[in-house]
């Protein structure tokens, strides 16, 4: 008997107890095609209660969360609110009822502006018309509650991924709920803007208000959540109060075993250069970037949200186009124009942006993983759907990928599109191995199983580069990392050197005059990638 | 909303060019028959745009013009029904056949371009078989008038246009249902996860764009004093480019109603420049062809965003 | 021949000897018909030094009115009207009336009548048709199976045509037509249709193509298919007709005088300019010719459409 | 690649109910002529269907079937080239207005509706322009028997088609440029950085399609013996609507050639069928649109992903 089945047994609590305040679910069950993917779970949301949810990859979050926000019929179980019983059969039932969501996935309407994404479905009138001074205004407050500088008036297009994740949540807060459910809010969000997130989760505890959060980094959970709940393929585990359970516990309920999480120290690297980069400028953007990473080496990138460093790595995989610099590989100068000519110099590049940027969401997990490589693939000019299966099941062996390559690889769980993701660019191994957030929305178990694959590969001589906001994750993996501000290079820190403070006093010192930003952490240089990545 | 510079850069080139060219050219007389001219295409493509927006396309516009100006000019001769009852049916036929396309988009699921792709044949056909292809004429006077008279020397169809693109206008920046199509169109899955009346909405567009064709179909038929079973076939391609030089893009989401008038111009004026310069005919599509790409050339910034 | 290209000081009128200028508003410059009836107005009116603005309209009759319009800007002296369709032309010619420009209307007219014309100048179609159509019939001993393509459904030429023809049928009770089908003038469409008519109907004894490349497109159909003996004709008249008549790939064609028409409608609009057209006929029906195997050698074709067509 | 039950049941309904209706229908003679009479545009959509996987558009493949005719004729006839060398010629027309369709949307980033809108315009006026609207006749024997010969029964025609559906098909399926173009429409960003050449992939495949809007162009002057400079100018919508029916999105990624295939058969033999039937000419229209409404409704998967 463990620590963990021994509290689940205890703590367990629910409706029978004849408390019925507050969303109670009792044996929500879901299936798709025939295969249940959450059995009959039982969630007790108390108002001004945070609970944090855990689980696998693929263990039914998200599923959850989209039944009790009325997106997804459940086929079994039932919900109430307050001892009334809840049907949401569409989304604005659940808003009706004071439930709302913030979706895992982002969903903006990119032409529509930030007050009008904010309020729309419900933008208020006035004489008729749409009160825009009225939504401007009330989308300014949301926005400050979470920490956001965006001005409310300006289209959504060509916000960064984090300031349109503040925008979500200040969609959900302007609806003045009484249940919110965070669908891994942190995972396109900078230590700063999580910390708001935070800071505005305690003042709606305050308020009365019930949440549910949902994240894989556990230290976070610790902090925000009272209660811990987990799943496990698709069952409940158990649930715990979040002061009684370590980092530990939390893992082995998720994944059902003993399971240590550490970082191990890698393996020192060699002498030869991998990658050289000098002088590499964009104007705008970034400019005076100087590094070499070594063969073996595995190089973190780190900074705030929006310090520039996706538009660097984006320039050295050939994904946009520098203005100024030189770019060696293994001592061989590579001019790099276009995505094709930085695959062909050996370097390979995960994007940050899975959906948009890495995978069709509507093709196979196979064809995926072999889209870059069909021509190398081919025999005699023709590719056959057998070579890309096998190319793809090596991979997915390597990777310990769940779930199938064969169906469009949208219907996977996130952190199994990862690795998808991850697979594509190991297919043919690189020479330069750029990782823009690899483990976005990922478990701890597949974490593990990526780092493990990151330092195998810098072991047989890639060179690795790595980009995290997740200060833990890089600096737990690098030899050396690079800290940028203001589309800056502030320093080169080696691992000992690497502290939390450190990097973090570097990343928030004052952005200096030379920055070729003009306003650096407002939207605008962002506003300017996009439009430049579209031209491409 | 968006900025449609490349557009409205090649209208006023095509504008002063042709001032130079012709001394017809700039006379108010000309610019006035320019608005008339352009004032069924025109009537239309507030609809198509509308559509467009959505991220649908109406392919049944023309024939839409054609059944319902049939029908009503049927019911008017034929059935001997008084001449406003007449009207008003005919107005109704065209949202009747809208009204299909909506319901078979939003809940037949079916591609906009098959499904008013089949109303386009069926719509065509109908007002084909109404009088076995035989043209109907003779409308009372005041309906003639329509086209020929002039409110302070603007000719009222030009009223008539000027005005449902300001409403259409005025809907789409102003009312809350107006700004949920840039929603629907810019991402349906957002929009009903906000709790837009999505189906709805798609009902309510594809409706309107059918009585607009209809009312497209009442001007002509005003102007010519004839119901033509197959007037606005030709109109169709017109229609969705002005919509698209205009700047709106078809996959939905972006456009706006300046654009489109900026684009129904210089279509306008492209075809009424030529017949001023005697163009050769078969030189006419040349040059707009080349027109066309060069107008919308210069303005890159409205390229297809992926999909 | 001349056609007009760009010719950017061409609506000024400088061009012209006298600086007297026609407009001419045709329904299109596709149709054979109208482009050799264009030619014919340009010999006549090089001839005559007089400078012509021709405007095309595309098919499309509000179009055509809107380019009455644009001629009426152009302050033309006379206009010369090819109108799409016979009832959509009075908006056309109630323009002009209005604009006190006086106007000849070719081959169509209004059909409400409204309106008043310097001249009108065509073919009796309806006459036409009901001639082709009686001698086809004899052909085959009047009883029998027959078949008709028609023009674009809706157009005043297929009507008026599909009308003679029908009146040609009052009079031949055996007569049974099996198929009709819009083939919209074209000879590929046609060549489908008359294919798909065969198959259905194994006894067919003629195919009534209301325009000579439908009836083209049909002999071929029926060529390839190895039918022989069915009779095909045509109107208008086109030179390649003739030579398929020669060949007896077809039978006979109603040959229209669109080149003449042209002709005669700009030394009509020249009187009219001159002052001098009082005394031009309010109706000048042009003859239509019909071409058999046995005449067609005695016809030449540059006669009726131009020497510009071979 | 995607199942197509929807418009595959749909067919086999129409050709059954189609063997009962009409004595003729179940002939090889009609089964061999429906397969020439949907070569050409069956011909023309195989480019279509390449350029929609792309999520583009070709609205000019009409007009360019006429352009590259006219082209080979007034070469052959006018200037008195070799036959052999003008129809070469000919082909290098057609997909010369691709090319230049494909750098317009590849890199003038103009939506390819407005690409290929304008040369449409300009191909169809360039094509009555050559003759002044007169076609040219008169074609060397061989050349005419390509429509007229049969191999063991099925013409010529019918085996180019085929072979051409067979050669596009291997490509999509096991060629990497051909499988590349279900990724490029796909998610072109993704492609993009997979290294994938969408530019070249894009320019390549208008390229085609033009190229394969002049060999129909060919198979209809060779039918006919008879270049004309309006042929093809109402095949657009057809060869759009065979696309669309036989499952391919418009918004591109996916679709494939059996679904196109499909589609073609459904028109043709549709048309095909209504004339062996005698439907009244007036009311074809309102079946084939009922009908491609009912074909298509029952495939409700193949409804749109959001753009
Ligand atoms: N629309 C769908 N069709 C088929 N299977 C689905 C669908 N949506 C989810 N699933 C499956 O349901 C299971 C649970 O998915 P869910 O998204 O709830 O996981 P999750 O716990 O949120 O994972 P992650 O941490 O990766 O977001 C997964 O196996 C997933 O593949
Ligand atoms: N092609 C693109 N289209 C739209 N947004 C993009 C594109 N490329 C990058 N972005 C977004 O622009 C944002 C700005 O990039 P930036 O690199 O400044 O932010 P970041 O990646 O969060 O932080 P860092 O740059 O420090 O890595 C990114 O978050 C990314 O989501
Ligand atoms: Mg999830
Ligand atoms: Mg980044």
């Amino acid at each position: 008997m463990t620590v963990v089945q021994t509290l689940a047994h205890t703590i367990h609590e629910g409706p029978a107890d004849g408390d019925s305040s507050g969303l109670i679910c009792t044996g929500l069950s879901k299936s798709y095609w025939g295969v249940p993917v959450l059995k009959s779970v039982d969630i007790t949301l108390r108002p001004g209660n945070v609970i944090g949810l855990i689980g696998e990859n693929g263990a039914g979050k998200s599923t959850t969360s989209s039944i009790i926000a009325g997106i997804v019929e459940a086929n079994g179980g039932s919900m109430t609110i307050d001892g009334v019983p809840y049907e949401p059969t569409r989304p604005s039932d659940a808003l009706k009822n004071g439930v709302a969501l913030i979706h895992q996935e982002i969903r903006m309407v990119p032409e529509l502006s930030v007050a009008e994404n904010i309020f729309i479905g419900r933008l208020p009138r006035r004489r008729g018309v749409i009160d825009r001074n009225r939504i401007n205004d009330e989308a300014r407050e949301y926005l400050e509650l979470v920490g956001s500088q965006t001005d409310p008036r300006r289209p959504v297009a060509g916000l960064s991924i984090a300031a349109q994740q503040e925008i979500e949540i200040a969609r959900a807060l302007s609806r003045e709920p009484k249940y919110i459910i965070f669908d891994e809010p942190s995972a396109s969000l900078g230590q700063s803007e999580t910390q708001h997130v935070f800071a505005q989760i305690a003042a709606l505890r305050q308020r009365g208000v019930g949440i549910v959060y949902i994240s894989h980094r556990l230290e976070e959970i610790k902090e925000v959540a009272d209660t811990i709940v987990c799943l496990r393929d698709g069952a409940l585990v158990g649930n715990w109060p979040a002061s009684e359970i370590t980092k530990d516990e939390m893992v082995k309920a998720m994944v059902g075993r003993d399971f240590v999480f550490s970082h191990r120290a890698p393996q020192p690297a060699t002498s030869e250069i991998a990658l050289s980069v000098t002088g590499l400028s964009k104007t705008g953007v970034f400019a005076g970037i100087d590094f070499d990473v070594h063969r073996g080496e595995i190089f973190g990138f780190a900074g705030l949200v929006g310090a520039g460093r996706t538009e660097v790595v984006r320039t050295i995989a050939g994904a946009d186009v520098a203005d100024a610099g030189e770019i060696k590989v293994h001592g061989e100068v590579v001019q790099i124009r276009n995505p094709r000519s930085g695959i062909d110099a050996g370097i390979a590049m995960v994007p940050e942006d899975r959906k948009g940027q890495g995978l069709n969401l509507d093709r196979t997990g196979a064809e995926n993983i072999t889209l870059p490589w069909e021509k190398k693939l081919s025999s005699a000019g023709i590719i056959t759907k057998k070579k890309v299966t096998a190319t793809a099941n090596k991979l997915r062996d390597f990777l310990d990928i769940r779930g199938r390559l064969d169906i469009p690889v949208g219907s996977l769980s996130g952190g199994n599109q990862q690795k998808v993701l991850l697979a594509k660019w190991l297919v043919n191994e690189p020479k330069v191995l750029i990782l823009d957030e690899p483990t976005r929305g990922v478990d701890v178990g597949a974490k593990m199983t990526i780092y493990e694959t990151i330092r195998a590969l810098a072991e047989t001589g890639v060179g690795v580069i790595v980009v995290s906001s997740e200060l833990e994750e890089v600096l737990g993996l690098s030899h050396r990392v690079l800290v940028m501000s203001g589309g800056l290079q502030r320093a080169i820190l080696d691992r000992a050197d690497a502290t939390p403070e450190a990097v973090m006093a570097l990343a928030l010192s004052n952005v200096p005059k030379e920055s070729p930003l003009e306003s650096p952490i407002d939207g605008e240089a962002e506003y300017q990638t996009t439009i430049r990545t579209q031209e491409n | 909303m968006s900025q449609i510079p490349g557009p409205l850069i090649g209208l006023i080139v095509i504008f002063v060019a042709l001032s130079f060219l012709s001394p017809y050219f700039l006379t108010p007389r000309n610019l006035l028959n320019i608005l008339s001219q352009v004032s069924a295409v025109g009537v239309m493509s507030v609809g198509a745009l509308l559509i467009i927006l959505l991220g649908g396309i109406d392919l049944s516009v023309g024939s839409v013009l054609a059944l319902s100006s049939m029908s009503m000019a049927a019911m008017y001769k034929m059935a001997g029904w008084p001449f406003e009852v007449a009207l008003l049916a005919g107005l109704i036929v065209g949202a009747l056949v809208g009204l299909i396309n909506g319901i078979l988009t939003a809940y037949g699921k079916l591609q906009p371009f098959i499904a008013t792709l089949a109303t386009m044949s069926a719509a065509a056909g109908l007002a084909l078989f109404i009088t076995n292809g035989n043209p109907i004429t003779g409308f009372p006077d005041w309906f003639i008038a329509i086209t020929a008279t002039s409110i302070l020397g603007i000719p009222i169809e030009g009223v008539i246009l000027v005005a449902i693109f300001a409403i259409a206008a005025f809907w789409l920046k102003f009312r809350p249902s107006g700004r949920a199509l840039y929603a629907i169109g810019g991402n349906e899955e957002v929009a009903r996860l906000s709790g837009l009346p999505v189906r709805r909405a798609k009902i309510l567009v594809y409706t309107i764009a059918g009585l607009l064709a209809a009312v497209a179909g009442l001007l002509v038929t005003s102007r010519l004093d004839s119901a033509q079973p197959t007037a606005g076939a030709a109109d169709l391609l017109n229609v969705i480019a002005v919509v698209v030089i205009g700047g709106a893009s078809l996959s939905g989401g972006s456009g706006s109603l300046l654009g489109t008038f900026v684009g129904l111009l210089i279509i306008g004026v492209l075809n009424n420049g030529m017949s001023l310069l005697n163009v050769s005919a078969n030189l006419q599509p040349v040059v707009i062809g080349a027109v066309i790409a060069a107008a919308v050339l210069t303005d890159r910034k409205s390229s297809r965003r992926h999909t | 021949g001349c056609s007009p290209t760009i010719s950017p000081t061409g609506a000024s009128g400088s061009g012209s000897a006298n600086g007297k200028t026609i407009g001419i508003a045709v329904a299109d410059q596709k149709s054979l018909f109208y482009v050799a009836a264009v030619d014919g107005m340009e010999q006549a009116a090089d001839e005559a030094g007089y400078k012509l603005v021709t405007l095309s309209a595309n098919n499309n009759s509000g179009q055509q009115v809107n380019q009455v319009q644009d001629l009426i800007t152009q302050q033309v002296d006379v206009i010369i009207f090819i109108a799409q369709d016979a009832t959509s032309a009075a908006a056309g010619v109630k323009l002009a009336n209005d604009a006190g420009i006086p106007i000849i209307a070719v081959d169509q007219k209004p059909e409400s009548g409204k309106g008043k014309l310097a001249t009108y100048i065509a073919t009796d179609s309806v006459a036409a048709a009901e001639k082709l159509c009686t001698w086809m019939f004899d052909q085959f001993g009047g009883a029998g199976d027959i078949a008709i393509l028609q023009g674009p459904l809706g157009s005043t030429a297929e009507l008026q045509r599909s009308e003679g023809c029908a009146n040609a049928l009052a009079n031949y009770p055996d007569v049974t037509v099996v198929a009709q089908e819009s083939a919209g003038w074209d000879e590929t469409k046609a060549f489908t249709a008359a294919q798909n008519i065969l198959t259905a109907n194994p006894d067919l004894k003629a195919i009534f193509g209301e325009s000579d490349a439908m009836a083209l497109g049909a002999a071929k159909a029926a060529q390839q298919e190895g039918r022989t003996g069915l009779v095909f004709v045509g109107i208008d008249g086109f030179p390649t007709m003739f030579t398929a008549v020669a060949d007896g790939l077809t039978q006979a064609t109603m040959a229209q005088q669109p080149y003449l028409m042209g002709q005669l409608s700009v030394q009509d609009a020249v009187k009219i300019a001159e002052g001098n057209g009082g005394d031009i006929p309010e109706l000048q029906y042009q003859d239509t010719v019909l071409v058999t195997g046995e005449n067609v050698a005695d016809n030449d074709p540059a006669k009726f459409y131009g020497p510009d067509f071979k």
